[in-house]
């Protein structure tokens, strides 16, 4: 459905759209090297590609956010300039962000509303805006209220609001990056749907996702990249996720985990009667109670914005405890800040990790040793730092965790997702904790790197680690954890054991069916 | 050397402020055109940053090219007293102040501004029908603090009664805040108002919107004030420089200390052209101006009984 | 690895290139500045001439330049650090005054019986009283959620009012009461000021350029608060980079959240970085009354003792690249192109109001510069990529893909 | 006198209607800053344009007599400032900080150049006259005539721009705009907004109420000009603006905060009160620091403030 008025249906306005040869170049890289991609009326195409294979560079210069190097976009076979967003706007472009494009501070109507005419001269018609958006999210299905500010609304939902913006702006090619990184099965089954039935209304969909059986479940054609450039376009009816996978990383990919019984050691972390306040400061976090042993990973499985976000934080010591305790072994923990909580042997993969895990100017070196500059090797007299025995331990975990990156002093924020995230696990790891928070640890991340991820997890499992593992991606929830909590509301409304794993179930607990077992 | 006589002065705000500083441009600019070619001026303007004085003054110092080198500010003080000691064989002058620091190269000079204080206060007393007078002030020091502490005298020696409400705001060159406070005086039933130093002007305009009195300081306001302004103590401190150079002339460089006052003729209390009088009131200002010059110049008059070191009683 | 000639000469083009936006920023700025004297009628040309004569033209001149520098590195190299942790320090203006009046009141209470040792207590009390000023508006921030940038602001006002209490009041010179002349303390004894400092210099140097004396900066006003100045950037920039209360500065100023999660302090550092930035502040208040006025006194303004430098030194700091190594020639620069100024009002008659503008331009014109070093250094690296990918693609050409 | 009594001399009609006039151009200054910087635009040259503002506007009415003339004057240099500042922020994206105060020596200078070229030495011009709004300024009941309704035009229009910004930033799609380009260009810029234009727009305006606010001085409040006429309440402007957490209404309730304070120092020294004028100075100050320490905490700082933008790369 598209709200703005178009005279001509979406096939018409983009019946076929062909990149050609696009090389970009940024300052001292290049990011692609001679892509050519192309999609069509009616169809899924999607992108794959390790991080940084150049996936979302390809799709910026479609949108008009960087422009190519060399190269040609051409529309219904005609070549194009796309200057900027404005103008892919204009030719009925849309585009949800991998890092999402919202105004925090600004409600959802009004993010919604940005940018677009208003009926009503300069002035703005939020009550409209409003109606038009609870339409969207009733016809398919994607739950918001318009006047929320989206500060206030979790990852998951702030998803939402893109799609339900694209949606809102009637564009007639869709490019979506990543859009499922977090959302949970039913969610994606949800969007597919409305994705399917765009397509069959005629819009065009370009997919980016790392989620292979997602790629295959709806795509119509899937087009590889690998080191900023093609590696083939081959429809996906046919293709397997182990020959995808193979594609991407150039080398046979593990999927799939054998996961020893549990060797159960002693209570690591009880939680009982836990409370906590969300950032909209209603409770998002209402009495949850389990006791997490060692030698064992717990996954916390819901729907993002059910409470688990508050649980990592509140056990992690991010969150102040509204009410309960927390143990970590017999230690009281409840309410101690991190630091505290550091001493007791926990360490913490928070979910967001450019504003949590990482100061994205430090370099690599200064990143790894957030935690514990000032302790030895690290520090003379926990006042003078050494430089040179930061960057040797450093070098060190850069071969470890095989993190792809040009050095120890480089900018953070200039290594992909991945391979920050390399560098907060290894840092946390390195703290030789007792108990591990792991709020997901590979959203986002590409899958050479989530298998790396995975495996360095099961390995610390073997040590004897107590394992909290909170995602809102249920395939590696089940692959990797021994117990799954399923989170519903503020509450854990279930546990299912490892030998009863079941999708549906899992699923129907995590939409609210749990209630009352 | 040839025989002009060359002047290098510093002078803490603009030379046309209309207050202080200006009363030694025009005191200058005066000898310039008197003396013509035999004259010659250096004249660093807007200089209220203490140290960037003491670079300029230690830069006409070190020339040599300099018979005098004038700091024109109290604040400058320590500056003149360390470049004093430093070239001794150049001649320093500064005020306002009277200490000349024991060398002989230094000159002191201060305006006895508690004169024309004492006859603007008691004019003040006199045209105010309301018997409430309003004083916006700097900084509660210096000639400023002079000149209101013998208006505040003047003005009870003719009406003991009378309300004199004196604000020092703490600045000399703030505007707004001097015209608010002399709203504030007019709001509160004043129909005379004085003040000193360069922000006056705010005070001026308000005075002339309000149609009540003005009196000034320092320089003449004759022109800005108009029709309210009546009497201006105005500094001629060509007078003291005139002395100053006749003892240069003589070899002297130093050692002494001058005040301005009515007798020696370096305060004139200038009756506005402007001044919007009846022709009996205006007669009777210049007659009071004239007796009390009179009696000052020959001692009568206490200008500042100890009394009037305290602010004065609101008028409960 | 040695590095080939070529190499070298590429790298040192390169610095040169980047530096030529500054330069002609600043021949731009130069060039805006000559049409507003010619229509002065100024010959331009004699003016820079002056300018640069009263800048570094001599001896004194030099000295002048530096002894107009040290206050604005000392308030710079604590603006670098409050800047670091995060906090946009405005208030070096107030902090200055404090650490004067604290040090000041302690200089003269020392007096006679301890001797030199004066000195270092009056400089400690003036960091102190710098630091728990800049600190109180770190503490505000920390725990009340008050912007600094509005507490600075208010505390530079509230510090002249006290300075102007304490100076007609408490710590009014004794010989002075009564008199009412400007508010200013007793001067502090001569064993107590900081000495000036001159260069001894080799034989023969001082007649090759026909200097007056064998030692240089003999007969100015330089003194060694500019050593301490410059030997405290070095320890400033120490403590930035290679200590860890530096890290956790730095770590807080950019990232607060994920400081609390490694366990830092967060409210801490806020506090403890404006305190630095204070007590950096308050050094430069108490030298300049150790090393040159060698008494506190005022017009009843912040700038009547300051002479600016606690707003300066934000420029100096931002011109260092908020590195405390970087404000070193940042505020000699500032201190030539404010002293140069002054002369050229004296020299030319140009007025101080046409100075003011031109130092506005000169800032104005050199931060714009900034972009085209930018847009210079991300062309010559996009030619580089371009460059490799060719190569790259020149050697796989032959093979069959 | 009883303490009713002392503070009922204290706290008088006049001393609020002087709030309100002291309140005049911190407003319009503020108010102008606000949206700069609800658009991540940080100007601290304020004081410049505001100087400039006031020479211009108060040498087209010496020139001319036309108030009128002096306002658009002020409203047209501030304006070209506003400009000249937005190139440099927005096009060259300068440090803010620093070409802000690079931008208040100029306007520092330049005014009192000019002042000195074209007039010399202070003159007083006829200056706004205060309007009696019909039978509302003959309100007797708590000096409400003598106080709202007694007024020059232009303290009118200063608080009368506060609903009007309140208004635009909040419920318009310009304000919509300039509340995402301050938050986050990046979004704004792929939802199609012209995050440039929309930043140019903001800091004329910006320029234009701060050249107004510097004739509110010169050409409605005091009639004069003389050099530095502002001495720094430019500055005292945009720290009102932190103090306003970016809320048009916040910015004013600042203003009159600071100026009542200001302005019942001024009363307290005109009855002769016996206080160090240096405590009675520095109240306004230590009053709004605590009136602050204790509001409320919510804020909607504009995150991307100082932060220049560029597409992507
Ligand atoms: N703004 C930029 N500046 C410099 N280099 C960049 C920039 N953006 C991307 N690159 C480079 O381009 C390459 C491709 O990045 P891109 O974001 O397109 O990868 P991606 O395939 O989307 O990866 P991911 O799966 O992590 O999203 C990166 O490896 C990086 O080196
Ligand atoms: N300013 C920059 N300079 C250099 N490279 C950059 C810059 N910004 C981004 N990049 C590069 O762009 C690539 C993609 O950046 P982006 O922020 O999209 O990472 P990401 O999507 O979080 O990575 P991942 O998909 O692994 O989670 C990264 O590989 C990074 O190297
Ligand atoms: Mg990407
Ligand atoms: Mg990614």
């Amino acid at each position: 459905m598209s709200v703005q008025a178009t005279s001509s249906s979406p096939s018409e306005r983009i019946a076929t759209l062909e990149m050609r040869g696009i090389v970009k170049r940024f300052p001292g890289v290049t990011a692609l090297k001679g892509v050519d991609f192309d999609v069509h009326a009616g169809e899924i195409h999607a992108l794959l590609g390790e991080n940084g294979a150049g996936k979302s560079t390809l799709m910026k210069i479609l949108y008009g956010l960087y422009q190519q190097s060399e190269g040609q976009v051409l529309i219904n076979g005609a070549p194009v300039h796309i200057g900027s967003p404005h103008e892919s706007t204009k030719r009925g472009i849309g585009m949800i962000h991998q890092h999402f494009m919202l105004v925090p501070s600004l409600t959802v109507a009004e993010n919604v509303a940005l940018g677009m005419p208003s009926g009503r001269g300069g002035v703005l018609d939020l009550k409209k805006i409003s109606e038009d958006i609870s339409q969207l999210s009733q016809k398919y299905n994607l739950r918001i209220y318009p006047e929320r500010p989206v500060w206030q609304l979790s990852v998951g939902e702030q998803q939402r609001v893109e799609i339900i913006r694209a949606l809102y702006r009637g564009a007639a090619l869709l490019i979506l990056d990543e859009p499922t990184a977090v959302l949970t099965p039913q969610e994606s089954d949800d969007l597919f749907i409305v994705l399917k039935q765009m397509a069959a209304e005629g819009h065009s969909i370009i997919f980016i996702s790392h989620k292979l059986h997602e790629v295959l479940a709806i795509s119509d054609r899937i087009t590889v990249l690998r080191d900023g450039a093609r590696v083939n376009t081959i429809p996906a009816a046919g293709a397997t996720r182990l020959t995808l996978a193979e594609m991407m990383v150039g080398r046979p990919v593990v999927l799939e985990y054998e996961l020893p019984p549990p060797v159960r050691g002693e209570a690591r972390l009880t939680v009982q009667g836990v409370s906590a306040l969300s950032e909209r400061g209603d409770m998002g976090l209402k009495e949850v109670s389990f006791t997490l042993y060692g030698g064992e990973i717990v996954g916390v499985a819901g729907v993002s914005g059910n409470g688990q976000h508050e649980l990592a934080e509140v056990v992690a010591g991010m969150r102040p405890l509204a009410g309960g305790t927390i143990h970590v072994g017999d230690q009281p923990a409840g309410g101690k800040s991190p630091a505290a909580l550091r001493q007791l042997g926990v360490s913490y993969i928070p979910e967001e990790r450019m504003i949590d895990g990482v100061v994205k100017n430090f370099t690599v070196a200064e990143n790894f040793v957030l935690k514990d500059q000032s302790d030895p090797p690290y520090a003379l007299g926990r006042f003078f730092l050494r430089p040179r025995k930061i960057a040797e331990a450093c070098r060190q975990i850069i071969h470890d965790y095989e993190v792809k990156t040009p050095g120890t002093d480089t900018p953070i924020k200039n290594l992909s997702g991945g391979n920050i995230q390399k560098v907060v696990l290894a840092r946390e790891l390195a703290q030789q904790p007792t108990l591990l928070i792991a709020a997901q640890p590979t959203r986002g991340v590409d899958i050479g790197a989530t298998e790396y991820i995975h495996h360095r997890l099961l390995e610390e499992r073997a040590k004897g680690t107590a394992i909290l593992l909170i995602s809102e991606d249920l395939d590696e929830v089940m692959a990797l954890s021994d117990r799954i909590i399923v989170m519903y509301e503020g509450r854990a409304v279930g546990e299912v054991l490892r030998r009863d794993y079941d999708v549906r179930t899992i699923g129907a607990m995590m939409a609210g069916a749990g209630r009352g077992d | 050397q040839d025989d002009v006589f060359r002047v290098a002065a510093v002078a803490p705000s603009a030379a046309a402020d209309l207050a202080f500083s200006q009363s030694m441009f025009d005191a200058l600019t005066l000898l310039d055109e008197e003396l013509g070619d035999a004259f010659e001026f250096t004249f660093q303007e807007g200089t209220f940053i203490v140290d960037d004085a003491a670079v300029a003054m230690r830069d006409w110092a070190s020339s040599g090219e300099y018979d005098l080198v004038i700091g024109h500010g109290s604040q400058y003080g320590a500056v003149v007293e360390e470049l004093a000691a430093e070239f001794p064989e150049v001649s320093f002058a500064w005020g306002t102040d009277n200490n000349t620091f024991g060398l002989p190269n230094v000159f002191a000079y201060t305006a006895a501004a508690e004169e024309g204080g004492f006859i603007n206060g008691a004019l003040a007393a006199l045209l105010s029908e309301a018997g409430n007078i309003g004083v916006v002030g700097p900084i509660e020091v210096g000639d400023a603090k002079l000149y209101v502490d013998g208006f505040v005298s003047g003005a009870l020696s003719v009406n003991p009664d009378a309300t004199v409400g004196v604000n020092y705001i703490q600045s000399f060159s703030d505007v707004p805040l001097a015209t608010e406070a002399a709203e504030a005086f007019v709001a509160n039933g004043a129909d005379v108002l004085t003040g000193s130093a360069q922000m006056v002007v705010g005070p001026i305009a308000v005075a002339t919107d309000n149609e009540v009195l003005w009196f000034g300081t320092q320089s003449s306001q004759a022109e800005l004030s108009a029709e309210s302004g009546v009497t201006f103590q105005v500094y001629r401190w060509d007078v003291v420089l005139r002395d100053i150079i006749a003892s240069l002339e003589e070899g002297v460089l130093g050692g002494e200390s001058y005040v301005l006052t009515l007798e020696n003729g370096g305060l004139e209390i200038e009756i506005s052209e402007f001044s919007g009088l009846d022709e009996t009131t205006l007669a009777e200002v210049e007659a009071t101006v004239a007796t009390l010059t009179e009696g000052i110049i020959a001692g009568d008059i206490l200008l500042l009984p100890d009394m009037v070191e305290a602010t004065p009683e609101a008028g409960s | 690895m040695s590095i080939s000639p070529a190499t070298w000469a590429r790298t040192a083009l390169n610095r040169l290139l980047d530096a030529s936006p500054l330069v002609i920023a600043l021949l731009l700025a130069f060039m805006v500045a000559s049409t507003l004297l010619l229509a002065l009628n100024v010959s331009p040309l004699e003016g820079f001439a002056s300018m640069f004569e009263g800048a570094f033209g001599n001896e004194n001149s030099t000295a002048e330049t530096f002894v107009k520098a040290t206050p604005m590195l000392f308030v710079a190299i604590g603006i670098c650090i409050a800047f670091r942790g995060g906090m946009t320090n405005v208030g070096g203006e107030g902090q200055m005054i404090m650490g004067a009046v604290a040090g000041t009141a302690v200089a003269l209470a020392a007096g006679e019986p301890l001797g030199w040792l004066g000195i270092p207590l009056a400089i400690i009390a003036g960091f102190i009283a710098g630091a728990l000023y800049g600190g109180l508006a770190g503490w505000l921030k920390a725990w009340f959620n008050v912007n600094e940038i509005l507490s600075t602001i208010m505390l530079n006002a509230i510090a002249v009012q006290f300075m102007n209490f304490m100076l007609n009041g408490p710590m009014l010179d004794p010989t002075e009461a009564g008199v009412n002349q400007i508010p200013k303390t007793a001067r502090i004894l001569e064993t107590i000021q900081l000495p000036r400092l001159s260069l001894p210099l080799p034989p023969g140097v001082a007649d090759l350029f026909s200097l007056q004396n064998a030692e240089l900066f003999a007969r100015t006003r330089l003194h060694w608060g500019l050593v301490i100045a410059v030997l405290l950037a070095v320890v400033a920039y120490f403590l930035l980079w290679r200590t860890t209360v530096g890290y956790r500065i730095r770590a807080v100023g950019e990232n607060e959240r994920a400081s609390r999660y490694a366990g830092i302090s967060v409210r801490g550092h806020m506090v403890l970085s404006m305190m630095l930035a204070g007590g950096f502040a308050g050094l430069a208040g108490i030298i300049q009354v150790l090393g040159l006025q060698y008494r506190l006194q005022t017009d009843g303004s912040a700038t009547g003792f300051t002479g600016n430098a606690g707003f300066n030194g934000i420029v100096v700091a931002l011109f260092g690249g908020l590195n405390p190594l970087g404000a070193i020639p940042a505020s000699a620069f500032f201190g030539g192109l404010l002293v140069g100024a002054q002369k050229m009002q004296r020299d030319l008659g140009v007025p101080a109001a046409l100075i003011t503008s031109i130092n506005g331009l000169i800032v104005i014109f050199a931060v714009s510069s900034e972009y085209f070093r930018v847009w210079l250094t991300r062309r010559r690296r996009l030619a580089e990529a371009e460059a490799q990918q060719k190569a790259a693609s020149a050697s796989t050409a032959g093979v069959p893909s | 006198m009883n303490i009713f009594e002392t503070i009922g001399s204290i706290v008088t009609a006049s001393v609020f209607a002087s709030t309100l006039r002291l309140a005049t151009p911190y407003l319009f200054a503020a108010i102008g800053e606000t949206f700069a910087q609800r658009s991540g635009l940080l100007n601290l040259g304020v004081d410049g344009i505001m100087l400039m503002g006031a020479f211009t506007g108060f040498y087209a009415v010496y020139a001319t007599g036309s108030l009128l003339l002096g306002v658009l004057t002020a409203l047209v240099v501030g304006g070209l400032m506003g400009l000249a500042i937005a190139f440099i922020s927005v096009t060259l994206r300068a440090k803010q900080g620093i070409s802000g105060i690079g931008l208040y020596l100029f306007g520092l200078g330049l005014s009192e150049l000019l002042f000195q070229r074209l007039i010399g030495t202070p003159k007083s011009i006829e200056r706004f006259p205060d309007i009696y709004i019909p039978v509302l300024s003959d309100i007797e009941f708590l000096g409400i005539g003598q106080i709202f309704f007694r007024q020059n035009l232009l303290v009118y229009i200063a608080f009368a721009s506060v609903p009007i910004a309140a208004y635009v930033l909040r419920r318009t799609s310009y304000g919509l705009k300039i509340r995402a380009v301050g938050q986050n260009p990046a979004a704004a810029d792929a939802m199609d907004v012209n995050v440039a234009r929309i930043r140019y727009s903001t800091q004329i305006f910006g320029g234009m109420m701060a050249g107004l606010a510097g004739a509110s001085l010169s050409v409605a409040l005091l009639g004069v000009f003389q050099q530095n006429l502002t001495g720094g309440l430019g500055f005292i402007a945009v720290a009102l603006v932190y103090f306003g957490r970016w809320r048009p209404v916040g910015v004013m309730i600042g203003a009159l905060l600071f100026s009542f304070v200001n302005a019942l120092q001024l009363q307290v020294g005109a009855l002769g009160f016996d206080v160090p004028p240096e405590f009675s100075t520095m109240a306004p100050y230590v009053i709004t620091i605590i009136a602050l320490a204790f509001a409320g905490r919510q804020t909607e700082k504009p995150t991307a403030l100082t932060v220049p933008f560029q597409r992507g790369e």
